[in-house]
Formats: C-alpha cells, structure tokens, sequence
C-alpha cells in the first residue's frame, strides 16, 4: 500500500507527513481557512478531517456571508417578541408555544440548484430533507407547502422545470401523508437558469416532547438509522476518491440524490415511537454535510465529546473513502443519542418498522470528537471548532450604481397610453391580467398535491392561508403563509423584505389567526458580488426592523446564496412565511363570498403605486419604488381581520396584493362563483385616483371583506374606532354570474373563469 | 333498527372521548389496517368514530385480527406504491386472515379505499386492476360519485342512484379489467361507485368503486373518510352547495356497515 | 455473481397512458418512425453464484407472483443475462 | 410490422428504492436466491414496416431523448425484436 492511501492517513501519519499536498481548493477552501485549520489542530488535517471542516465551512453550512447579517434577527427582538419562542434560531427548526400545552415548529428551506440539475428528485429531496428537520425537533410533521418561481412561462425549457418540480414536490409529500396547504408559482425570466425551489415544513407537538440535537451523558450511544450511506451528493468532492489519494481505480459517485419517500415515511413513525416512549436522549436529522454534520453538532452541543467507528457504518456502496463516508449527503437518515439501558427497546422500535440501523458510537468525556477506522483514528478534533467556529466574512457590499437609475424609471403609462387603459377597456384589461402567468389560477400545480391527508385541513389553495387543526378536541390551529417578490425587492431590497413581511403577516390575519413566528429563506445571488451582498445586507436589515415592528421573531430559516445564471443573479427572493394561530380554526375565514345580499367593504386606501406592480410586469416593465410599507398600519389592519372573524362580523375576506384590488374582487367572486355589484366611484375621489389606478394600484394595507347585513353596524364601529379607513363598495349579487363594476364596466363569471384557469393548462397540458 | 346517526348529530370534532349516541353502534369493532407507507389511516379510524363505532387499529405483521367486526383498508402508498400499488402490502400476514374471514360463512365486511382498493385486486378478493391516470398525473379533488348499488354491506344507508361528493386523491387510478370482468361485474350490479360529472382518470366505464358477488368487500378509489367532519371535509355535497369544507356526503359509508352489522 | 433479466410488458388489451403519452411526443421531437409504443418493466435480479436453473425458476416465480400482475400484465422474458454487461 | 425493443436502468450507482422494496419482500415470499433487485423500464417501439437501421438509429435517439433520464438512468439496449413475438 502507498503512503498517501487515503484509508491510512491518520492523524498519526498527518503529524508526520506535513507537507503532504491536499486537495482543499477542489474541496471549497481558501488558503486562509486551510491554515486556520492547520492552527486549530497544531498539525496537517487528516483528509477526513479536511473533508469535514470542508463542507461543515462550506457557504451553505457555515453562513460564513451571511452570519454577520443574519444577527440582527436575534439582536432586534423585545420581549413581546419572545413571549412564545421556546427554541429559538439555531436548533433544526424554531419552535412556538401556542398554548394548551401544544407546540408548532416550522422551517423553511431551498433546494433549488439540485432541483434545476434534475427537477424531480431534487424538489422530492428538498421536501423530503425539510421534513426531517421537523421530526428532529419530537414534532409530527402535519403540512408542507413549497414556495416555487419558475423562468418564463413560454421557454422551452421551462416545460421540464415545471413538470419535473412539482411532480417531485407532490410525488414526495402526498407519499408521505403531508397535506400540502399552500405556496407560491411565480414565473420570470430571471429564474430560468435558476428556478427556486423553496420547502416549508410544519410539525406540532406537546411541549414537553421537544428534542434537540445534543449528545450529552458519557457512556450513552450513538445510532445511525435509516437508509445506508452512499456516494450521495459527494459530486464536487469527488476529488476525495481520486487517484491523488487512493491509488485503486476512481468509483463513480451519483451526479444527483434520489428521494425515497417511503423510507422517510417509516423513519416518521418510527422517530415518533421512539419519542413517545423516550428512548432518544438527542436526535439530529442528516442534511447537508451528513455524518461530519450530525457528529460535530451533536457533540459540540453536548456536555462531552464523541467518539464514532466509521467501520460500523452501512454502506450502500463500499467503495467509499471515510472522507466520503463523512461527506455523504444519502437521503432518509437520522442520528441519535441513547443510553445504554434503553438500546434493546430502541431495537424493537427498529425491528418493528423494518428500519435499518447501526451503533457508531458512545458519548465520551473527552470533548473531542474522535473518528476511527480500520483500527486508527483518522479524525480527533474539537467538535465545536467544526461546527460552530467557521469562518465569518465581512463581505464589502455597496449600493449598485445603477440603482438610482432604476428607482428613477417609474411606470408612467399616460392616459392615452394602451399601457393605462381607462373605461371599457377596463374589462378586457381585468381578464388580461386574471390570466397572466403570475395571477392565473394555480390550481394546474396544486391539483396534484393532496391537501386532505391525516384530515385536519381546514383552508389550502386558493385562500390567503393554509390552515391545519392542531388539537383534534379544542379546534386549536395554526394558519400559514409564504410570500415574496422579487420585483419589490429589486426595485428596493429593505422595503421589498418588509413587503413579503408584510403581506405574509396579512395573509395570515385575512384568514382570522393571530400572527406569532416567522420562519425565512433568503434567495440571493452571489455575495462575492457587491451589488448582491448589499441586497442582501438591506434585505435582512428590512426583514428584522420589520419583525420588530410587528413583534413577531424570526424563529428560523435557511441562506441560499449563489442563485445565478451566468453572471447574472436572480432578482433577489427573500421568502418569507408567517404563522399564525387560532383558538378554533372552524371560525377561519374564506377568500370568497357567497351570501346574496351581503355587503363589500374595501379596508385602507389607494395610492398610486404601480411600479413593480403585476400590471407593469404585463407591459415588460421594472423600475421606480415598490409600494411603500406602514407595518404600523398593518398591525391595525390584522388586528381588526382577527377580532371580525372572532367575532363573526364578516363572512369572506380577502387581502390586496399582487394585482390591486382588481385582482382582489376577482378572486372572491371566483372563489364560490358568485358575482357582485361594484360602485368605485367615491372611493376613487376620496383617494384622489382614477380607475384604473384603484384597480391595478398595489398598495399596501389594504384588504376585502364581505359583511352580513346584521354586522354592519358593529364592522363600521370598529373601523372608525380604530381610525382605519373603510369604504362600502358593494352588494354581493349572487343571480348575476358576472362582476359588475356598475356604470363603467363588467365581466362574466363564466369569462374570467376561463382566463383565469386557462393558462397553466394551456402551457403545461 | 338500530338509531339513525344523522350528520347533523354527528359532533362537529373528532371528539373520540364522547359517549357515542347509540350504544349498540358503539358495540361495532372497525379494523383499521396498518401497512408500511399507510396514510390514511387515523382518518379512516376517525371516520369510524364519527359514525358512532369503535375503530381498532390492526398492524399488518400482526396474525391476529382482534376480533373486529369488520376491517378497512384504507388509503395511501404501502411500500411506496413501489412496483405496483397494493402489489407488496397484499403479502402482509394480516391480509390472510382478512381473506378468510371475507370468504368465511359470516363474509366478514372489508373496505378497501384508494390503496386499499388496490390492495384488494392485487389480492384477487375483487376483479381487475388500477394502472396511472389517463393524464399521468396525481389528482386531487373533490370527486361527484353516483350510488349504484346501495345493498351492499358498505352502502346500506344511500338511495339507489344517489349522488354525493367526496374527495379523490391517487396517482394510480384507472379501473382495468378486462371486458368479460366487465360484463359480469355490469350485469351483476356489482358496480357500487360510478364517477358523476367527469370521470377523472379514464376508469373503465367510469367505474369508482366494486363489490363482490356477496357484497361484503367493497373497493373504491374516491376518500369517503375525508368527507364526515363538517369544517374538514369536500367543497361540496352531492344535494347541492354547502360552505367551506362543509361537505359530509362519505359519513354514510361508515355509518352503512355499523347499522349492517346491527341489524 | 450473475444476474436474471425479467420483463413485463402491458397486456395488449389494456390501454397503456404511458406509452401513449410516449408515442404522442415522439413526432413532435422529430421522430415519426413508430406507431405504437408500449412502456413495460424490466427487473434485473442479482445472484451470488450462477444463474443455475433452479436460480431461474425462482426468478420465473418471483416474476409471476410479485414482479407482474397477470391481470393487466404479461411475463414476456426471464432469462440469465449474458455476462458482458 | 416489426418491435424495437428499448432497455432503461437506473445508473449502477443511483439508489433505486423500488428495487430495493422489491429485494427485501422476496424473501419473505419464499424466494431468498437474489441479492439485488433493480427496476428499470422497457419499452416496445413498432414501426410500420421493417427495422432498418435508419429506424434503429431513430430508436437510439428516442431512448438517449426522451425514454430515459441520463441523469439518472442508462439506456442499456435498443435492438429489433425477433418476429416470433
Ligand atoms: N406551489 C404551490 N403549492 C401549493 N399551493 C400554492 C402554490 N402556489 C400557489 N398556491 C396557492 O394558491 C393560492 C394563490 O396563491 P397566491 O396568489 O400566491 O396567494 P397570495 O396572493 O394570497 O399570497 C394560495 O392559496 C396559495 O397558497
Ligand atoms: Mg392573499
């Protein structure tokens, strides 16, 4: 055997061969952080070792760009804020109290890259991955929803995006028996080499079942179950299995990670029988960085160290390098901590499902991690050194030049302009912009989730929120919501994170819950790129001020930095999602009306913004300011949604967002086709704008509601009590079949029905 | 005749504490049946519940079927749906003693729902097969349904030709089966289920749902368990509008075999 | 180590969406030469040792209980796979 | 009228957890000779006519384009099928 096998550099032989050349620029490293690592060890790392700091200081591991902002999210928090934060950033998921001893924990996460590679199984493993983190916390996974943005909607290539995609997302979830309750499909040139592929999932448990990834107690034990560790996701570090390192023939390595939905759906149910009867003493899910992840933060959060066999670990492939072994990203795996007293009932539960496990391990009282193979260690470090001592870069940011130009180029569209339609074209204008890719019916996309499974769905697609029962007996629940736009936030990074903030939080209280925690993934391009780190920089500053405006604490999330298509990057896509609870979800309110006779208030007023709106998108254009935010005004706002739905003051409602008020009223005579008469007339003079603008206009704090005739008085009580501006403007008209804006314009249900549900199929069969 | 438990008598939660209405219903042992990759499961044990019966979990390794009444199978992806849907869970140790005691003198009722359904071609208890939906795609929606048999042990309570509302989920849901299984399953009236405004998935003369000849095991790909709670259940009823999630058009499937096997 | 080869294809009778799905698309890629296609299994089961005959009767087993549904299915191949591969 | 016959696997080195169900449940139905099973796909192309080699060649490319995912999959034969079929 040569001397630089790879099997047989072991710390021994790194002490003595420290000038052997390794492979840590193939491996993502830079020159200062390879000899950051050579000054934490007093020695060359073994190439295990440097496989680990490898990928545990990769971007994606390490947030070493992003650590410095993100702070803020845990500096700008007030004790409202904290009230129902029993874990918060830092652990696999945040987790919220939401009273009767009940706790929800939700998380949302990217996998976009992979998913462009090969869209199926790289949205299946993004949902698949999501959805351990959940189960890492003690909780049952009960939702998902997936967050998607696709490039142009008549590319050809976007056929294969979409189709491999969301059949992943829903090939995956309904296997599972996760109702999907929600997302976003979003279409713009600006994904099509990049589409963005975001997971959310939700999980709830009692209080005291939550776990942490933590290996404490010396002498307890250390499991690997679930699927047997293969040459999975090792792609750019194959170099490790190259010739430069072992002298056999180089093995080929899997170009991409296939999901195996039925494995994870028995790892649920074990995971949750092995919580019930406490036999896990720690847990942490396998992700990203695989076993060098698992083991260094399992260890660096405990009280001791670790020391771990990598001869004992199942393999699926066994020509794997242990720098490999430690690098796998093989789907479906979980570690935990168990004490020695409990290990035969903890291989019952395994015997029980069928589910495949081996112990690597035991908790020591070292406070090192200590990895041996063949007999030699090959890996002996400080845990924490790994998984929490990365480097943190502060990145030089600069607003662009071109910013200012842009924010100049406001959407003008003069009067006789086919860019600013008035009067009868109003109509046509409506049913253009019902059918565009953007605002059409999505129901081509959430038609192939299952939204019923485990039967506590209370409100998905197409209401403002997804809304799941949490205690079967009380009614008590949680509401969801994700939004972004990445126009806004090209237009202006700090108001457009407040904007997706903002229109979360609204879509949750339109529902009637109460908003509680907040759960990101920050969607960038590159941050060795000035201009996108200052994006970044104002995103995040404009996502915490806004947290702390409204009080609601940012309780986790994910960075997915790098989302470009050859120099050029996505429009920045901070995805935000809010939770909200109630008391009783049965009393959630629905996006449409239905009662004859009821009448139609619109909350807030209207201004003139309609740059990086979706009727400016319609006529090819970007530029100007987004809509401003008042998150001050917001929190009236929502408060005043939750207490009528409480109260039972109104039967519908339904925010304004992409699309205006045009959109709005659309959607909720859609929702249940029933119709409505609408007079516009005063509000456009009380607001000073003309029609068009009222209709397409995206101003904030703005929602609809329709109000039986018995509460109107109470409703108008509230509004003018809280000072919020409210306008009638209209009658539900449940013979008509048409939205009748009276005096200028109308449309059939039956029309804007086709438009609007016409598109998606019209591209995608 | 036992007591009529109306869906407005039904509880508006799965409360599953509360003291059923008519004792000899709650006396009614369901067998929920457990695979590997099973989904709809609590929803079927809830539905169960909902109807004022006892619903008994059953875990397919097991041999012994704990003496229920009456056992379902109900919906989701066994082992995945890998190689075919219901090919490995048919297997299952417990499917044994379920085929015995559907064909034992007593013809013991089973209801197979979705992958239960498949399950139950896959183990020849009914006649043909489930290949993908006409358009490849997983579909899910709320699915009309015509009554088309209402004597069977599962469809007592329905009128003849009544129509109703429930939710349909699968990927795997075209009826096959070749054409003298057709006929004689026609002119047998063995078809239970028929798709009403649209048949979702290309199924063989629309067909939903079948019985056997004694009309014990009923097999359907449509959820009726996702249609017995008010707030969670289908958009819609098959007697005309109701609200959000209002729709409990299923609950009559549950409440069928309880009041069969009080009879 | 060798391994057997088992093939399922559709019964002819039963109308097969993929496979139509399929011989749709083909055209439009520019491709017009067929005019049906049919999308089947193919199960490749390894053995330690030799495809021995009593190893192919298993494989003939296995093919008709678990690996085919013989209602809408049909066996057409079980063969030990030549050892180029 | 003549078949062609197209043969897809999953790459030697991607998971297949069909396969991998369909390994664990032989045993259990008695049939304990196989060590790994590996699901793959076939496909049945017929043609009007014969299968030149400008049809095989039409073939080949249906297979590398549309019938398997090279990402993840191997096309690993396209030949004519003899007409006793
Ligand atoms: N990819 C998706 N998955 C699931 N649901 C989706 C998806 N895309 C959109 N939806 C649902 O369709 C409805 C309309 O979406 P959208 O217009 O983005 O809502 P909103 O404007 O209220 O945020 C919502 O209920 C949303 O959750
Ligand atoms: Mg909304």
């Amino acid at each position: 055997m040569s001397e630089t096998h790879f099997n047989l550099d072991t710390i021994e032989h790194a002490a003595a061969t420290p000038d052997t050349e390794l492979p840590w620029a193939e491996l993502g490293l830079n020159e200062t952080e390879f000899e950051r690592i050579k000054e934490i060890l007093g020695r060359r790392p073994t190439a295990a070792e440097l496989a680990m700091y490898s990928v545990m200081w990769s971007e994606h591991c390490s947030y070493k760009s992003s650590k410095v902002h993100l702070r803020q999210f845990g500096e700008k928090v007030t004790d409202e804020m904290r009230r129902n934060l029993m874990v918060g950033i830092g652990e696999n998921a945040g987790v919220t109290d939401i009273g009767d001893g009940w706790a929800v924990t939700f998380k949302i996460e990217s996998h976009n890259h992979p998913s462009y590679v090969e869209p199926y199984q790289g949205a299946a493993t993004g949902v698949g991955g999501i959805v351990r983190d959940i189960i890492s916390m003690g909780a049952r996974p009960v939702a998902v929803m997936d967050p998607l943005r696709f490039g142009a909607i008549d590319h050809p290539d976007t056929q294969r995006v979409v189709h491999g995609i969301v059949a992943g997302v829903g090939g995956y979830g309904n296997s599972l028996g996760l109702p999907n309750i929600g997302g976003e499909v979003e279409f713009d040139p600006c994904y099509q080499g990049n589409p963005l592929v975001n997971a959310l999932a939700v999980g709830v448990m009692r209080h005291e079942d939550i776990r942490l990834a933590t290996a404490s107690g010396t002498g307890n034990r250390v499991v690997l179950f679930g699927a047997r560790t293969g040459g999975d996701g090792i792609g750019g570090a194959s170099v490790l299995a190259s010739e430069s390192f072992d002298d056999s023939k180089p093995s080929k390595r899997p170009a991409v990670q296939v999901g195996d939905p039925f494995a994870e759906k028995v790892l649920i149910e074990c995971c949750l029988e092995l919580f019930k009867s406490s036999l896990v003493e720690g847990i942490q899910d396998l992700g990203a960085a695989g076993i060098s992840c698992a083991t260094s933060e399992l260890a660096s959060n405990g009280d001791g160290g670790m020391r771990v066999n990598l001869d004992d670990v199942l393999l699926r492939d066994p020509s794997l390098t242990p720098g490999e072994i430690l690098m796998s990203e093989s789907q479906e795996r979980m570690m935990a901590v168990v004490t020695p007293e409990k290990a035969a009932a903890f291989e019952a539960v395994m015997a029980k499902w069928d589910v495949e496990y081996s112990w690597i391990g035991e908790v020591t009282d070292t406070g090192r991690l200590v990895i041996d193979h063949h007999g030699e260690v090959i890996v002996d470090v400080d845990p924490r050194t790994v998984a929490h001592d990365g480097p943190v870069y502060e990145r030089p940011y600069a607003r662009p030049e071109s910013q200012d130009a842009l924010q100049e180029a406001h959407f003008t569209g003069s009067p006789e302009d086919a860019a600013r339609p008035s009067g009868a074209e109003l109509g046509p204008a409506l049913l253009e912009l019902m059918g565009s890719p953007n605002l059409c019916s999505k129901e081509w996309v959430t038609s192939q989730y299952d939204r019923y499974v485990q039967g506590n769905t209370a409100m998905a697609m197409p209401d403002d929120a997804g809304v799941v029962r949490v205690d079967e007996r009380s009614n008590l629940g949680v509401a969801l919501s994700t939004d972004s736009n990445g126009r806004y936030t090209r237009l202006d990074p700090y108001r457009g994170a407040q904007l997706a903030l903002a229109q979360a939080y609204r879509n949750v209280a339109t529902a009637g819950a109460r908003p509680v925690a907040v759960s990101d993934c920050l969607n960038f391009g590159s941050p060795e790129d000035p201009d996108v780190m200052w994006q970044f920089a104002e995103a995040v500053r404009g996502l915490a001020d806004g947290c702390q405006a409204i009080g609601v604490p940012v309780t986790g999330g994910n960075v997915s930095l790098y989302n470009q298509t050859g120099g050029v990057a996505i429009n920045p896509t901070p995805v935000v999602a809010m939770m909200g609870v109630f008391d009783d979800v049965t009393r959630r309110t629905p996006s449409g009306w239905r009662e004859d006779g009821q009448a139609v208030y619109l909350l807030g007023e209207t201004a003139a913004e309609l740059d990086g709106s979706e009727w400016a998108r319609l006529r090819g254009h970007l530029g100007g300011t987004p809509p401003r935010v008042d998150l001050d005004r917001e929190r009236v706002l929502a408060d005043m949604l939750v207490n009528m739905s409480r109260d039972g003051m109104i039967d519908a409602a339904h925010d304004v967002a992409e699309g205006g008020l045009g959109a709005t009223l659309a959607e909720m005579a859609l929702r249940f086709g029933v119709g409505a008469r609408i007079g516009l007339g005063e509000v456009a003079e009380r607001d000073g704008v003309d029609l068009f603008t009222l209709l397409f206009s995206e101003t904030q704090g703005r929602a609809v509601a329709s109000v039986p005739r018995s509460e109107e008085v109470r409703f108008r009580d509230m509004c003018t009590v809280r000072n919020y501006p409210f306008a009638r403007i209209g009658v539900v008209d449940a013979e008509s079949g048409s939205l009748d804006f009276q005096g200028e314009f109308a449309v059939g249900l039956d029309e804007l029905r086709d438009a609007h549900e016409s598109t998606l199929p019209r591209h995608f069969g | 005749m036992a007591q009529h438990l109306t869906a407005e008598q039904t509880p508006l939660v799965a409360d599953l504490s509360q003291p059923a209405p008519d004792s000899r219903l709650a006396d009614v042992r369901v067998g929920v049946v457990t695979f590997p990759g099973t989904l709809d499961d609590r929803d079927a044990a809830r539905a169960v519940e909902i109807a004022g019966g006892t619903a008994v979990p059953l875990w397919y390794a097991d041999t012994d079927l704990q003496g229920v009444d009456a056992v379902i199978l109900p919906g989701g992806f066994s082992y995945g749906d890998y190689l075919r849907a219901g090919a490995i869970a048919r297997f299952a140790p417990l499917m044994d003693r379920i085929v015995d005691a559907a064909s034992a003198d007593g013809g013991m009722p089973v209801l197979g729902i979705c992958n239960g359904f498949q399950v139950l071609t896959e183990a020849h208890l009914l006649p043909g097969s489930m290949i993908k939906n006409e358009r490849l795609k997983f579909l899910c929606r709320d699915q009309g349904l015509r009554v088309e048999n209402a004597d069977t042990a599962w469809t007592g309570r329905f009128a003849q030709g009544q129509e109703i509302v429930v939710p349909l989920k699968n990927q795997d849901g075209q009826y096959v089966a070749d054409r003298r299984a057709l006929d004689e399953l026609e002119a047998e009236h063995r078809v239970v289920f028929r798709y009403a405004g649209g048949n979702p998935n290309g199924s063989r003369n629309d067909i939903a749902g079948i019985t056997n000849a004694r009309g014990n095991v009923v097999g359907l790909m449509p959820h009726p368990e996702h249609a017995v709670e008010p707030g969670f259940g289908a958009d819609l009823s098959g007697s005309g509008a109701v609200g959000m999630r209002e729709g409990t058009d299923g609950l009559d499937v549950f409440v069928s075999v309880l009041e069969h096997l009080t009879r | 180590m060798a391994r057997i080869v088992v093939d399922v294809m559709p019964k002819p009778e039963i109308l097969d969406p993929q496979g139509k799905a399929i011989a749709n698309e083909l055209p439009r890629i520019g491709l017009s030469s067929f005019t049906e296609v049919r999308q089947g299994r193919r199960f490749e089961l390894t053995v330690d040792g030799e495809a021995t005959e009593q190893v192919l009767a298993q494989a003939r087993e296995a093919a008709e209980k678990l690996l085919s549904n013989p209602v809408i299915e049909d066996v057409v191949n079980v063969s030990a796979l030549p050892e180029e591969h």
